[in-house]
């Protein structure tokens, strides 16, 4: 099952190498412009063994981690508030909706003059851009939870707190671990473009910068790949904790078998 | 109450949706200007040049966008020229990243082989910020529109596609058998079961996407773009134009909160019976 | 114990609003056992939620031991007619029987025996470790009314409870039922749509006209306790009490239509 | 660690560690070849050196204390000051330009032979309102062309700028080393002109700046990374090899590539008359509103 | 028509693995009608997902008109027993009901006809525009069930499908099953916990053993057609046949019990 799951990805991932390479050695793209997927693959395993680009990657990893954890302390207890009590919604949701639409990206400058810290600043932009996803999510699920259930807990004189954590937090709880894996490929993203932004001392969007001033198409790409590679590692542990912890929901929810 | 008791039925119910409707929109926007007021005088306050308050945002806002003639709705030269093609971008790649992230998703959410392929390289592939693809898109993709739009799609697609993905996997057991039993064809089953059942992640992805797609339509203007309310934010940037700069910033927010607006009233009505059957009574 | 005044309920509003609950008035004294029977959609549902403090009567009122019922009274126990949704899926059976037990202040152990032990009389001992989407319907169905009775509630309520168990089972449960009232002076509110069970059950048995439910007839049960299902059942008290509540019940249209008129 | 406590060393500094922003570019080789031959060190200074993508990022990283000095290029700098409140100081001369060392470029097969040609074309240069406009506006100019509408001005970061001139997305490129040399290895790409010639040859490009308040804060910090600098300085001026040293240490240039590209030069005095060009023609150019005296920018030299 | 051999199923794996059904043989022939009694938790629903291709069978086989089942036989409908959860929430009971039989290459019209033509045969008459949890229990079922009867399949699979409607109701949609597969000659296998109905409506009775579910015996109804609410009841034939089922039913201990030695 899981040896068949790991074979077609590998297939799938070969197939796109191949496909990749092909298109710079049959001339379809410029390889002038654009390296050769073999080289790119090449320099990306050198890279393991430069410890300056190591240092890069465990300084974005803090970035993101740290943003992360900050992002789901915060949004997804206010996503719980907010979808839990309409009344806080409405009110709140014009400004939740004018803020989300800005590009963290754009409030880099401005949280550059509030905070001096280097990883701070991008830790912010992090947290910012994160919260989103783990919020709306959040806020969903909580909206999809089976009214039986809850007059269940109701009925049995349960009050709101108590309806909350055991029944509307688990029902929700799928959707808010899908809401996790969005926010994490968000938070890889923009700690990635903050680095590439404001640069820093350490960090694989510094390391990109330093790349592309020295015109190394090549590095750049390598480094792209280890920043996929790291959503993909990401995701795959959230995944495995999905299965794990929600086999209810698989199960009756019909996940193909 | 005692009032209501001297009307007739009819007139009452009518003054309760009235005085409903207006309490209503009080619930609704009661916090917007406090938050300004409560921003104008923080800034005032703090009298820094990069915060000016609100007022000062507004009348640069004026200055730049509304205060063109009333053949062009008022709107200057600047803002035509900046405002229709971003928007043009922006629903133009929005559009293409619903069909596709949505047909995608639920091609994979329902055919576990697929999803075997190709999952890895979705999961790479989102991981991946569009700055740092823009290398690839320069060579790829023409510089200007296509580029751009190729920009939002990459960028506006992931949280459908996943949650599309999540919504076509995860329909109830239930349903899916009670098609299965009637013999409902490939269509049928997409179109009547699955997308149905999916709707509600489907819309809470379609929702995340929408402040994407004008978050990535300012990313895609950094880069050699000649117009465009992102080329404004980085020329407002390099002309050291602060009060510029807020404003655009404040007409992202603007244009989010009006695309969210549209949105949910999509959503509403499409999701009706979700909204209904999920009510606690 | 349990008092209900001229209760009225509509769902929705405007011309598609439809009257569920017609002006329902009831009694019922502490410690006994009420049987609900009416024609399908008639509103046994909507009151016995109505008295759960689900929903809000649209007009009249419910007061519980002398209190007005707003929100749900406390020590109550509901098994709900769709038993499935009720069951949370994300809990084994035994942690879904345990679980309002909590709100009874007893320990990790106490809790699981009790669950254990109210599993064992519905007829699934050793389910506790098993999930609802693991049980046919009858059993999830039985998990339900075993939470219920675990929790020993001074008012109990129960929607259809013995629907999707087999005659037997159903039986036992029935005796089940009898036996913990007595043990346990909990006051039940029963609806069933078997005329025979709501006579064995019932200290008294109530029938609604359909909708919108008004209270068509009552009828005291004065049969013998302990109740025994053959020997009561044979008593010719018990076939006229039943031939009773089939007239009360029949005393209308064959099959209890949904006008479209209603909706007025 | 120890940021304003005075080491033995110190000899009574404010502030031992230094917060630098650099961009991983040729002009700023004399700072890493003072770090690394421990001039600072010798000055009882430890210098952080952060990468920054442009000079006009650094300006809010110096107005929160992230940073303490950054690269700033004149322009910018001068333009910043003329509109924002922000006040700044340079504290050193970083790089000045030398005869083709920025160009305007063309593809191979380009049928633009002269500055002439570009009229009505897409020229892409690295950030509007900067020194590429400026410079290239004065090519223009001296071809008898009009800045403002004979061309369409088009931002393209010097990386991406190889493949969109390539694929025509742009009509002219101008661009820098290592980039210079890039596309008229790679691609064959044509100089069309030396935009570092008349009024811009031996322009100033970029010094270190720091706010105007850091350097009254700490003086004798600002005196010691001044001395520090210079000496890093002076070998840039001199020794070629050493900056071919020193460039892959902090960017990802090809030695082989460092080794032919085209270097500025690297200046060891700040004089207001030099630095006052670059006002001038920005105010000749609308770049500027109002003449500015450049004196109050530069901060005192060291003894 | 149907034929199932040594039919097996066993859920899950391991030391938790739980063996529904234990061997089942089934013979239906063309046009019958067989009632299938068993207590509960025995697997009937088991068989019922089996022959409707829903489940893999673990061991034997299930063949559908000479051809053997693999995935969902064509021309079949299916009551669920979890009705409630079988209707689509996103479509109004008229679309549901309508839904299946636009693969009967009907019409937009001509569907809602039928749609509207089965809802009242159920006793919903104008209930079409409302949606299926604006209804309550009862009536939901009997939306199933009008979904099944209005696509006309060739095999039909109930698994108690009236097992929330009252008593009156309850009648009128058995004979209005009898009455449809007179009809249109439909085969038809009938899941009941009801030792009468299933005498009543059947062609034969089916009584199962509990978990893991074998035969326990077969019953012929040789009662003559049409079938009367009152007058077949009444025949000593009827009493009798009941009786026997009843006997074959409670072969075995009061309640089923779940043992946990089962799961080995
Ligand atoms: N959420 C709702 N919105 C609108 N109408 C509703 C709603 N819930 C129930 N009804 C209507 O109210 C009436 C009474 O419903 P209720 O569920 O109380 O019936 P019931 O007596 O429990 O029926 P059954 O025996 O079939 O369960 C029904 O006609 C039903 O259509
Ligand atoms: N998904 C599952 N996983 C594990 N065991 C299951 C599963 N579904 C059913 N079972 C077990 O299989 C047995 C038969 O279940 P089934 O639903 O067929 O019973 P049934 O005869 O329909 O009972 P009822 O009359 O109560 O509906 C039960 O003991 C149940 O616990
Ligand atoms: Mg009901
Ligand atoms: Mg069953």
């Amino acid at each position: 099952m899981i040896r068949r799951r790991v074979a077609r990805g590998a297939t799938g991932v070969a197939v796109l190498l191949i496909a990749a390479e092909l298109a710079g050695r049959t001339g379809l793209v410029d390889t002038s412009l654009l390296p050769l997927m073999s080289t790119v693959l090449a320099r990306a395993a050198e890279l393991v063994a430069d410890p300056a680009f190591l240092a890069d990657v465990w300084g974005t990893l803090i970035v993101w981690a740290a943003g992360l954890l900050i992002a789901v302390v915060i949004a997804v207890p206010l996503g719980t508030l907010l979808g839990s009590l309409p009344r806080a919604e409405t009110a709140t949701r014009p400004l939740v909706e004018f803020l989300r639409p800005i590009p963290s990206v754009a409030l880099l400058p401005l949280i550059t003059l509030l905070i001096p810290d280097d990883s701070a600043i991008k830790m912010t932009a992090v947290v910012y851009a994160a919260a989103w996803p783990l919020l709306v999510n959040t806020m969903y699920g909580l909206r999809d939870v089976d009214p039986i259930a809850k007059e269940t807990m109701r009925s049995f004189g349960f009050g709101r707190l108590a309806v909350l954590a055991r029944v509307s937090l688990p029902s929700a709880a799928p959707f808010v671990l899908t809401g996790v894996r969005l926010a994490t490929a968000v938070g890889l993203i923009v700690a990635v473009s903050a680095e590439l932004i404001t640069g820093g001392t350490a960090g694989v969007g510094a390391f990109m910068i330093r790349a592309g001033a020295g015109f190394r198409t090549d590095l750049v790409l390598a480094a792209t790949l280890w920043a996929g590679v790291l959503g993909l590692v990401a995701n795959a542990l959230l995944l495995e904790l999905q299965r794990r912890a929600f086999r209810w929901h698989a199960a009756t929810s019909g996940e193909l078998s | 109450m005692s009032a209501a008791t001297t009307l007739p039925p009819a007139e009452v119910t009518k003054r309760r949706a009235r005085g409903g409707r207006l309490s209503a929109l009080v619930t609704r926007v009661w916090l917007i200007p406090v938050v300004v007021a409560a921003w104008e005088i923080g800034t005032r306050q703090a009298a820094s040049a990069y915060f000016p308050p609100p007022s000062q945002i507004v009348a640069r806002a004026y200055e730049l966008w509304f205060s063109g003639p009333a053949a062009h709705l008022f709107l200057t030269d600047d803002a035509l020229g900046d405002f229709l093609p971003s928007l043009a971008r922006l629903f133009g790649g929005w559009a293409v990243a619903c069909v596709l992230g949505i047909g995608l998703g639920v091609a994979l959410g329902r055919s576990r082989a697929l999803a075997g392929y190709i999952d890895p390289l979705v999961e790479f592939g989102r991981a991946i910020p569009p700055p740092a693809l823009v290398p690839l898109f320069i060579v790829i993709f023409k510089l200007g529109t296509e580029m751009q739009v190729a920009t939002i799609v990459y960028g506006v697609i992931w949280p459908i596609l996943i949650n599309s993905i999540d919504g076509a996997r995860y329909v109830d057991r239930l349903h899916m058998d009670t098609a299965e039993v009637f013999g409902m064809g490939r269509a049928q089953r997409l179109f009547r079961i699955i997308l149905p059942a999916a709707g509600p992640k489907i819309f809470a992805g379609l929702r995340l996407s929408v402040a994407l797609a004008v978050i990535l339509m300012v990313l895609s203007e950094l880069v050699g773009s000649t117009d465009g309310i992102g080329y404004q934010l980085s020329y407002t940037q390099m002309n050291f134009d602060l009060a510029g700069m807020w404003s655009v910033i404040v007409l992202l927010g603007v244009l989010g909160l009006v695309l969210n607006a549209s949105f949910l009233a999509v959503e509403r009505r499409v999701l009706s019976w979700h909204r209904r059957a999920r009510q606690t009574t | 114990m349990l008092d209900v005044v001229n209760l009225r309920h509509t769902y929705g509003q405007g011309p598609s609003a439809h009257h569920a609950l017609g002006g329902i008035d009831l009694k019922v004294a502490e410690g006994e056992l009420v049987s609900v029977v009416g024609p399908s959609g008639c509103g046994k549902s909507t009151l016995l939620r109505s008295i759960a403090g689900l929903i809000e009567p649209t007009d009249g009122h419910i007061r519980i031991r002398d209190g007005h019922v707003t929100g749900t009274p406390g020590d109550l126990a509901v098994v709900f007619q769709d038993y499935s949704r009720s069951l949370f899926p994300w809990m084994t059976v035994g942690e879904n029987v345990a679980l309002p037990l909590r709100r009874r202040g007893m320990g990790r152990a106490a809790r699981r025996a009790a669950a254990a032990e109210a599993l064992a009389e519905v007829g699934l001992p050793g389910a506790e470790a098993k999930y609802p989407w693991e049980l046919s319907g009858g059993m999830q169905q039985r998990v339900a009314i075993a939470r219920a009775l675990a929790y020993r509630p001074t008012l109990l309520l129960m929607d259809e409870p013995f629907g999707s168990v087999d005659a037997q089972t159903r039986e036992d449960l029935e005796d089940l039922v009898l036996k913990v009232r007595e043990l346990h002076r909990m006051t039940i509110l029963l609806i069933t749509h078997d005329i025979d069970e709501s006579v064995y059950v019932g200290d008294r048995v109530v029938v609604l006209t359909k909708s919108p439910a008004r209270v068509a007839g009552e009828l005291s049960v004065d049969l013998p306790f302990p109740r025994d299902q053959i020997a009561t059942r044979e008593l010719p008290a018990f076939v006229h009490l039943r031939a009773e509540v089939g007239r009360l019940v029949r005393a209308k249209e064959p099959l209890p239509p949904f006008h479209a008129s209603q909706q007025a | 660690g120890s940021d304003t406590s005075s080491s033995n060393t110190g000899g009574g500094l404010e502030k031992t560690t230094i917060n630098i922003g650099a961009m991983p570019i040729a002009d700023v080789a004399g700072l890493f070849i003072a770090n690394e031959r421990g001039f600072f060190k010798e000055e009882g200074l430890t210098v952080n050196a952060k990468i920054i993508k442009s000079a006009a990022e650094a300006i809010p990283q110096l107005h929160s204390g992230g940073l303490d000095v950054a690269i700033g290029n004149y322009f910018t700098i001068i333009s910043a000051t003329e509109r924002t409140p922000d006040k700044f100081r340079f504290v050193a001369d970083i790089y000045q330009s030398k005869p083709d060392v920025f160009q305007i470029v063309v593809p191979k097969d380009s049928p633009i032979q002269t500055v002439k040609d570009l009229k009505g074309k897409k020229v892409s240069v690295a950030s509007r309102n900067s020194i590429a406009e400026l410079a290239v506006a004065n090519s223009l100019r001296t071809a008898g062309l009009d800045p403002k509408n004979d061309v369409e001005w088009v931002p393209i970061a010097f990386p991406l700028a190889p493949p969109a001139l390539k694929n025509g997305d742009v009509d002219a490129s101008w661009l820098t080393e290592p980039f210079l040399t890039g596309v008229q290895q790679e691609q064959g790409a044509r100089k069309i002109v030396d935009t570092m010639t008349g009024a811009m040859a031996d322009f100033p490009i970029a010094g270190w700046v720091a706010m105007d308040d850091w350097t009254k804060k700490y003086p004798k910090t600002m005196a010691a990374l001044q001395r520090g600098l210079l000496k890093g300085q002076q070998i840039a001026a001199a020794d070629r090899k050493a900056v071919e040293k020193v460039l892959p240490s902090y960017t990802q240039i090809k030695p082989e590539v460092a080794s032919v590209i085209n270097l500025g030069s690297y200046p060891t005095t700040l004089t207001p008359a030099r630095i006052q060009r670059v006002a001038d023609l920005m105010f000749e150019y609308g770049y500027l509103t109002k003449k500015m005296d450049v004196t109050p920018l530069l901060a005192p030299l060291p003894q």
